[in-house]
């Protein structure tokens, strides 16, 4: 047992277990700590993949960005008082059957298959081989979503102003 | 007087009857007096024109017979069978000459006596004119040259009978017995016709001479000679119906209900002679045993008529039935051979039986008036009870009536005595020969009765006192148009006309004119030789003379006994002879027993096959019609119910499908999405390859 | 073949290569899955959403260094995580728009386009 | 032999005169009725010329039956022409014309009659313009059916008669018109549905090799159909005496049986006389009779001589059949009209064995039959409607002495009666007597069964004369006029033919003779003859 599957193993239970409770936990603001939890995890599990500047992104734009997004949604919309911190849940049963039954299904073809494993190489930082494939092969994809992030930015905008004059 | 004027007036004797019935119908009310002396004239015409040819036949050519025809129809050459054509046309030898004579000279004479007799008349022209086509037809008879001709007229001569007897059609009997002429004739007429066919059949043509020559030569109908027996006696059965032999002789009494000059005409001298003509004419292709047949037919004829003659009380039934019996008797000579005698007597008796007739028709013309002026009409002038004594009254009837009975019952110096001896000489001769024996037997007995009966009926009409006196005073003699013709036929009653020997008609002019014909048919049907039978005939002659006279002697002095001089009651004798007399007063009962089989049956028949059409024929046309309907309602309400049932359902198995399917869509994203993963679950189980 | 695997699973926990990576996102996958489906809370339900999108980003990687998917793999997660950002913000101002109008964040309960 | 006038052929004229005289009779104005009369009669009556025009210039000598050649005033033309049917190819039906021997007389009987109809459908006074309209077409259809060579042709002239026929009864009939009306229709109607599936399947099997183009064209020509040669070797009617050509021919009796009409199928007749005016029953009884028997010698005879041959004997009893039954069940009748349709039922029955004899004699006999049954029933027919026009009764027991009171009608009256028991020296026993011939030479009992029926149409027939022409008069009948002039005018041609045919019938048969020898040949040679005890 490596240095390596030590840590593997250790990120690996910690997003599992965070997931958990993001799923399982009664109350939402829990759950929403326990996101960050596996937000980290994953990145931990993309530095591991040789994924550094990956990892950086996810750590700056999940951790950073959409966790605190959420957060203060879970803030806005959960007055301690009227709407009781317990969120409910539907059709329980059904859907923990069939996700259980998908996750084996998942599990079973990943273990059965024989995925075409190179040989390892050399991995250095990706930082140059992105940033080359982003202003070469990827470069419409670049603008497009520059230009979508703008029209998000926009529309969010919009619906905050539209709630002032409304209120 | 070549052979061709001879034919050129046989066709003149043809037509100019014809040619007086076309005038009297078209023409007859504007003709002068309705045009009697008209018809009477032509037929004057005709009678001079057959003595004409008479004289010159047997005289300058007795032997050959002059044959004139033209094709009627030409069919070519027909396949399988060969050229056929039809000729018609006119043959003249001695048997039609001497029969052209006989039928003028009544004819004639029939004329004469209706213009005295029809008087007044409602429809006096076609009166005559009915007269004309008869003479016409009858005339076609006599010198046809083929079998068709003979079956055309034969069925005009029917037709003219019908017109004629049905002459006061308003009186329902008398229609009736037109009717039940023409029928029972067309019934003998259908198995002539059968006859006619089976002769065509085998020789292709209907012309007698042809037949007769392809017979001799060994050609027979269908190759069995029962077939060609079957011919002459279906040929013979026209002759049973037109002569009114035994099984179709009902007509004729009924017949009498036409005026009683067409009886004297028609069913005395000349229609009811035709069959015996026709049996002459037709006798070389005759079989022996058809001649059996033919002589038997004859005899029972002649039996019948005799037994129901004696006890009938209407004058013209009387002579109805004697003129059965007298037919029956010459039947009877032809069938055993006695050719010239049978025809011998078919002459004679047609002048004294029609002398017969016309004298009661004068007998009765006057009792009709005496009874007009008194205006009674009830009592019935034909009926002997009602009349007697009128022997000075009505002189010349009286005599010629005498000669006619003395005639008919065959007296010697007289025409009948010596026809009726001949015939009873054949009859014994036939006998020694083939040893049928009860021929010659019926016959002398014949003989006998009818010398009661003729006797009978002369001494009940003349002698004895009138059932009322009180009429004798109108009663006087009928006018001499009326008497002119008794005289004429009285006087050809007398031997004188016919041989010089009063006892021996052989050595007179007839049998030297008419002789036998040479059979042809084959020899193993053979009738009796001619010369064994001649020779038979000669031996029993004397024999049959003695016997015939003392027979008739006994006949009228029985009459005699019984009613002129009422030695013997006739009442007490009729109950002495108890069931005989009402057998025979009944008239054999043969009328009660055709209507009861024949006609009831074939109107039974008719009714059921009638029933049968319309309950059975159209009733399934009908039914087809009423399944159809019910089968198309049937189809209908199936076509409401079940399709129409079906159409509806799956409308409502979708509405009712849609509402429960209603439930998924319930708007609730998540549950699309657990939606969303089981099918995902499913089609990995369904497409996994491990 | 499944004897084969069962045999070696101590030997095969020892060393992790690219099943277990994928292991792991199968599992973060299932059960963001779980979130998404058996939450009422809207806001759950985009948790459960960006577990998923983790889940996928996660393949991609493992993808890139262990088999034959070259950087191109990084790529497409870096675009994912970008996507997922703008989704997240749009979501959120939904999320409260809707919240100030119907004061509930429940899914079921916000049925007025719903007959 | 071609003769035209102004361009068109003889026969066309003859077929559609009558059509050119419908036109104008619709032409002409609703009230004009004497207008209307008169242009029908002037029609009929140029038909009537036209075909002694035929009469006069038809050549004897001709065969005709099945060699296209010998047939005379032929006229062909194409009529349809269907390019390229799928399966089938070809379709070709022609316009074709053409009289021998055997449909001569029929053409000249077919004239006479309407003639006669149309001057006797004088005192009509009900929808007289529709009346006259249809008569006039209904005399297309039946000259059409005598002179059509081309099956379809013939089928259509025959569907073409029966409608103007179902309205003619239908509309101006008696009580139960349309019972009788709806009867007649449907029951040939079911004849004809028999003949269309026997002509179908002979299209079918005959083609013939178009000479321009070269390929196989089937066709629905008649004499093509005689001719083996043309019979394609798999189709349904090939080869001979098969089962399929005995159905065929059974299905073709059938259908023409109906119209004879043959013992069973006949009650349609008394039904359709009883109740149809008296000028279309004299037309129903003079010619629609007919055509049964002439589609059988025109079709079934030439075309299935096998067949013929084989079923020789059943018709010959179908016909005695019909002769016994028709006249008994004349004798059971109360009304005077239905008497004369059994009559006629049982004289078609002569017709009918005469044919089955296949000889000359009785083939003769058979077709003069059809033309002086014709001529004769017409008399019978008119006798009736002179009684009906002036008491409107036709019950026999209704009326008595008539002879007396109407004395020109009574002699009419003897000729028509004494003809139709078949007198000799009128023309109804020179027929029946050739026929009777015929039959004896082939099948002998039959014959002499036969023979019997001429007792029993006496026995009818003189009852009849009796019931009502002698005896006493009724008083509401004192003063019933005589015949008119016009009605004289539709007996005397009639019995002057009945006579005329009856002394000397030679120049009718010879106008037949050549033809119908050629078809006995033509029929015998086709199926092994045997004659019947």
């Amino acid at each position: 047992m490596d240095l390596y599957a030590i840590f593997f193993y250790f990120f690996g239970l910690l997003t599992v277990a965070s997931a958990f409770v993001v799923v399982f936990a009664r109350n939402i603001v829990h759950s929403a700590f326990a996101l960050m939890f596996t937000f980290f995890g994953v990145a931990a599990l993309y530095v591991l993949l040789y994924a550094d500047f990956i990892a950086v992104t996810q750590l700056l734009v999940y951790v950073g960005g959409i966790l605190v997004l959420i957060i203060f949604g879970v803030m806005l919309t959960t007055k301690v008082f009227s709407v009781e911190v317990k969120t409910g849940t539907l059709n329980v049963l059904p859907a923990t059957l069939f996700t259980a039954i998908i996750a084996g299904m998942l599990i079973f073809v990943f273990y059965v298959t024989d995925w075409n494993i190179i040989p390892d190489q050399e991995w250095d930082t990706t930082v140059y081989g992105i940033g080359a494939l982003l202003v070469n092969d990827f470069i419409l994809p670049m603008q497009v979503a520059g230009v979508l992030l703008l029209v998000a930015m926009i529309g969010a905008v919009m619906m905050a102003a539209r709630e002032r004059s409304k209120s | 007087m070549t052979s061709d004027t001879l034919i050129q007036f046989a066709l003149y004797i043809l037509f100019l009857p014809l040619l007086g019935f076309v005038a009297l119908i078209f023409f007859g009310k504007r003709l002068p007096r309705q045009g009697d002396w008209f018809g009477t004239g032509i037929l004057g015409i005709t009678l001079i024109l057959s003595f004409i040819i008479l004289f010159v036949k047997l005289i300058s050519y007795p032997a050959e017979t002059f044959i004139s025809q033209f094709t009627w129809i030409d069919f070519g050459d027909v396949p399988f069978i060969g050229p056929i054509s039809i000729e018609l046309g006119i043959m003249l030898d001695n048997l039609s000459v001497i029969m052209l004579v006989v039928v003028t000279l009544v004819s004639f004479l029939v004329h004469l006596f209706s213009i005295g007799y029809m008087q007044g008349d409602v429809r006096y022209s076609r009166y005559f004119a009915y007269l004309g086509l008869f003479s016409f037809s009858m005339l076609g008879i006599v010198i046809t040259h083929n079998f068709l001709m003979m079956y055309i007229f034969w069925e005009l001569v029917g037709l003219s009978s019908y017109l004629l007897i049905g002459h006061w059609y308003e009186k329902k009997s008398a229609s009736d017995a037109a009717k039940k002429a023409f029928i029972v004739n067309r019934i003998g007429d259908a198995g002539m016709f059968i006859g006619i066919m089976i002769l065509f059949v085998t020789f292709s043509t209907f012309t007698f001479e042809k037949i007769f020559d392809s017979i001799a030569i060994g050609m027979i109908p269908f190759g069995s000679e029962a077939w060609l027996t079957a011919a002459g006696i279906l040929i013979f059965c026209g002759a049973i119906g037109k002569s009114a032999q035994f099984p179709l002789h009902t007509w004729l009494p009924d017949a009498m209900e036409g005026p009683t000059p067409v009886s004297a005409l028609i069913h005395a001298a000349t229609m009811v002679a035709a069959g015996v003509y026709l049996i002459a004419r037709t006798f070389a292709i005759m079989t022996g045993d058809a001649l059996m047949v033919i002589t038997y037919i004859g005899a029972i004829t002649a039996f019948i008529a005799a037994t129901i003659a004696i006890t009938q009380f209407d004058i013209k039934k009387v002579l109805a039935y004697s003129t059965i019996s007298q037919l029956g008797y010459m039947v009877m000579a032809l069938g055993t051979g006695a050719y010239t005698a049978g025809f011998f007597h078919l002459v004679t008796h047609a002048s004294f039986k029609a002398g017969l007739f016309l004298g009661s028709g004068s007998v009765i013309h006057a009792m009709h008036e005496a009874l007009h002026n008194k205006h009674d009409h009830r009592t019935d002038p034909q009926d002997i009870r009602n009349l007697g004594g009128l022997r000075n009254k009505m002189p010349i009837t009286y005599l010629t009536f005498l000669i006619f009975t003395l005639a008919i019952s065959g007296v010697p110096l007289t025409s009948g005595f010596l026809s009726k001896d001949e015939i009873l000489a054949g009859t014994l001769g036939f006998a020694s020969v083939t040893g049928h024996y009860l021929i010659p037997f019926i016959a002398f007995i014949v003989a006998g009765m009818t010398a009661f009966y003729m006797f009978r009926i002369f001494i009940l009409t003349f002698h004895g006192n009138h059932a009322e006196p009180s009429r004798l005073n109108d009663i006087h003699e009928s006018p001499a148009v009326m008497t002119i013709p008794l005289i004429v036929f009285a006087a050809f009653s007398i031997w004188i006309f016919y041989s010089f020997n009063p006892f021996g008609a052989t050595s007179g002019w007839f049998y030297f004119a008419i002789d036998r014909p040479m059979s042809v048919v084959p020899s193993v049907v053979q009738p009796v030789a001619a010369d064994i039978f001649k020779e038979a005939v000669h031996h029993s002659h004397t024999l049959a003379m003695i016997l015939s006279i003392a027979i008739a002697g006994l006949g009228i002095l029985f009459a005699f006994v019984v009613y002129h001089f009422r030695k013997l009651d006739a009442d007490n004798l009729a109950k002495a002879a108890g069931p005989f007399y009402n057998l025979s007063y009944n008239k054999w009962r043969f009328d009660e027993m055709y209507d009861k089989s024949v006609v009831n049956g074939t109107m039974g028949l008719s009714n059921l096959s009638a029933w049968f059409d319309n309950y059975i024929i159209d009733g399934i046309v009908n039914g087809s019609a009423t399944i159809t309907r019910w089968w198309s309602k049937f189809t209908g309400r199936f076509d409401n119910v079940v399709i129409d049932g079906l159409v509806n359902f799956s409308a409502y198995f979708t509405g009712f499908s849609g509402l429960i399917l209603r439930k998924f869509q319930s708007g609730k994203v998540q549950t699309y999405i657990v939606f969303v993963i089981f099918s995902i679950i499913v089609f990995f189980f369904i497409f996994r390859t491990f | 073949m499944m004897a084969f695997c069962i045999a070696q699973i101590p030997q095969w926990l020892a060393e992790p290569g690219l099943q277990h990576f994928l292991i792991i996102s199968a599992i973060l996958f299932s059960l963001g899955l779980l979130a998404v489906i058996t939450r009422r809370n809207v806001i759950m339900v985009l948790m459960g959403i960006e577990l998923i999108l983790n889940a996928a980003n996660i393949n991609f990687i493992a993808f890139t260094r262990y088999s034959t998917l070259s950087l191109e793999g990084h790529l497409i997660a870096l675009f994912v995580i970008i996507l997922a950002a703008a989704e997240a913000a749009i979501a959120l101002a939904i999320v409260l728009n809707i919240y100030q109008r119907f004061s509930t964040v429940n899914v079921d309960e916000i049925s007025t386009l719903r007959e | 032999m071609e003769f035209s006038i102004f361009g068109i052929g003889i026969l066309t004229w003859v077929v559609f005169l009558p059509v050119l005289g419908m036109i104008v009779v619709l032409l002409l104005p609703k009230g004009s009725g004497l207008a209307i009369r008169v242009t029908t009669v002037v029609a009929t009556g140029l038909q009537l010329l036209l075909a002694g025009l035929i009469f006069a210039k038809f050549d004897r000598s001709w065969l005709g039956i099945n060699d296209p050649e010998s047939f005379q005033f032929v006229e062909m033309y194409r009529w349809i022409t269907v390019e390229a049917v799928p399966w089938v190819g070809r379709i070709e039906i022609n316009y074709f014309l053409g009289i021998d021997g055997l449909s001569v007389l029929m053409v000249i009987l077919t004239a006479l009659i309407c003639f006669i109809g149309a001057i006797s459908s004088w005192n009509i006074e009900r929808l007289e313009k529709g009346y006259f309209a249809l008569y006039l077409l209904l005399a297309t259809g039946m000259m059409g059916v005598f002179v059509a060579l081309d099956f379809f042709l013939f089928f259509v002239f025959w569907e073409v008669m029966l409608l103007p026929m179902y309205f003619l009864i239908g509309i101006w009939g008696g009580a139960r018109r349309e019972y009788a009306a709806i009867k007649f229709f449907i029951y040939t109607f079911v004849g004809s549905v028999l003949m269309l599936i026997v002509m179908l399947a002979l299209y079918f099997s005959v083609t013939y090799v178009d000479p321009a183009t070269g390929e196989k064209v089937h066709t629905f020509n008649l004499l093509m159909m005689m001719d083996p040669g043309n019979y394609e070797p798999g189709s349904v009617l090939f080869g001979v005496d098969t089962t399929w050509r005995y159905a065929a021919w059974i299905l073709l009796f059938i259908g023409f049986a109906i119209k004879i009409p043959l013992f069973p199928f006949h009650t349609w007749l008394p039904d359709a006389h009883v109740e149809a005016p008296t000028p279309i029953s004299v037309i129903l009884a003079g010619v629609l009779l007919k055509m049964g028997t002439y589609g059988l010698l025109r079709i079934s005879y030439p075309i299935f001589p096998d067949a013929t041959v084989h079923y020789m004997y059943p018709m010959a009893i179908l016909g005695v059949i019909s002769i016994i039954y028709g006249a008994l069940c004349a004798m059971a009748q109360t009304d005077f009209k239905k008497l004369i349709a059994y009559s006629s039922v049982s004289h078609m029955g002569i017709v009918v064995l005469g044919m089955a004899a296949l000889n000359t004699q009785g083939m003769v006999g058979a077709v003069l039959q059809m033309f002086n049954h014709g001529t004769i029933t017409a008399m019978l027919f008119l006798i009736v409607g002179v009684v009906y026009d002036r008491t409107h009764k036709r019950g026999l027991n209704d009326f008595g002495g008539l002879a007396n009171q109407m004395p020109k009608y009574t002699g009419v009256v003897m000729v028509a009666f004494f003809a139709a028991l078949g007198l000799p020296g009128l023309s109804g026993f020179v027929s029946e007597l050739f026929s009777f011939l015929g039959a004896f030479d082939t099948f002998r009992t039959l014959a002499i069964i036969s023979v019997s029926g001429i007792v029993l149409t006496a026995a009818y027939m003189l009852w009849t004369l009796q019931r009502v022409f002698l005896g006493q008069l009724p008083e509401q009948y004192k003063n019933l006029p005589d015949l008119s002039t016009r009605e004289m005018i539709t007996f005397v041609p009639l019995a002057v033919i009945v006579i005329f045919l009856g002394v000397y019938p030679a120049p009718a048969i010879e106008l037949m003779n050549a033809s119908l020898s050629y078809l006995v040949e033509v029929v015998r040679a086709g199926g092994e003859f045997a004659i019947i005890p």
